[in-house]
């Protein structure tokens, strides 16, 4: 395969409270200033007010092992890159601790490639790893006052 | 002797503390019985998985956690 | 399958001039309100500064069959969004016409839903039909002063 | 006779030019009979795949065109 040159951003990937929803343009500006990229794919998670047995949900409170976590994110969003071929590949990714009310962003992921396979692949591949392989863990919060731990499929 | 001291995440808060606590070993003690001692003192953990993880690594079966070691007992992840 | 409600934005389609980075933080925002929305995915395209047996790519001039593009991007919006369940499904879809170049923003679609596959399937959905259906040209322009007409696969 | 005006989109402006141009016919005419002779006028447009389209849908073959429609001319797309 050609040499693709991978840019990881930021440089701590945990960040205390909700993520501003302006990130993504931010980064995406930065990304512009690229003339190889072509496609930008980003993804934002939001808190949903689901139903659960012990109530409905109105915020969850993130925890995570933080080195561990940080080591992780940098590792699998390198081993996910590798499956994709393109002459610059850019990923960014950051995810909130403590809490996140309904509405609120607790993770953002955008990825800068040439075409927008490459885009779209790596931006759901780096989500779907970071569910399964990060240590986070995130405690939600119901209008009743009770609680249940969230569990990544 | 040495100490080992475990460290709780997540849902496992609930059994064992937020803070980390700590248990005497000879020189190494292996994950499993490691995970039995635990057991032994947290009824608890019996229903909940969870992985060992020193150093930011996952460790299990025969594989020995040295006296002086943090140990995490990481619970399955909900991050996202 | 359960019934699902879409919701589709702008009124309008076609824009003049590069589309602001913005937009995606700005449609972000709003999708936040509706509770439950867990997942949002976007997508930007940028001008790349692609080598062409014309040159170096400059800026891309585009053009529209506009009545056509509005009537036909609403189909397949509706169309594509069928093969989806989610409670709600938001779609955004934007096109730049005239002159953008190198870095700028011609298309920029984002989708919320209720859960993630959901979003990135939507998003991608859009993406490619439109690149199929719409009724839209780019006139390459090179530094050397030619130009090729831009062709989807 | 009645007319039909024909625009061309895209690329092939560079052959038929940004202006409508108008074709005299009977009350109407096949698409198939239409794209013949606008081969015939703009012998360029043999090379070029380009589909035909009436009030905003694709129309081919011996499917008829009226006296007084617009006729867009368009070829591939590269929105995106």
């Amino acid at each position: 395969m050609a040499k693709t040159e991978l840019i990881i951003e930021p440089d701590r990937f945990l960040t205390e409270g909700p993520l501003p929803g302006e990130r993504i343009s931010q980064v995406l500006s930065r990304l512009s200033a690229d003339p190889r990229i072509g496609g930008v794919s980003s993804f934002a998670g939001l808190v949903r007010a689901d139903e659960t047995d012990a109530g409905r949900v109105s915020a969850i409170e993130f925890t995570a092992h933080r080195s561990m976590a940080e080591r992780s994110i940098g590792e699998l969003i390198e081993r996910t890159a590798d499956g994709y071929e393109s002459p610059v590949l850019h990923v960014y990714a950051e995810h909130a601790l403590g809490r996140v009310s309904v509405g609120e962003i607790p993770i953002i992921i955008v990825v800068g490639a040439s075409h927008r396979p490459e885009a779209f692949g790596l931006c759901r591949d780096v989500l779907e790893a970071l569910k399964a392989e990060v240590p986070i863990w995130g405690k939600e919060l119901t209008d009743t006052g009770g609680h249940q731990w969230k569990v990544n499929n | 002797m040495n100490t080992i001291r475990v460290c709780a995440f997540g849902p496992l808060t609930e059994i064992i503390g937020e803070v980390p606590i700590e248990l005497g070993v000879e020189l190494s003690v292996s994950a499993a019985d490691l995970q039995s001692e635990l057991l032994r003192r947290f009824p608890g953990l019996g229903e909940r998985q969870y992985r060992l993880a020193v150093d930011e690594r996952f460790v299990e079966g025969e594989e020995r956690v040295g006296g002086g070691s943090e140990v995490a007992l990481l619970p399955p992840f909900g991050g996202g």
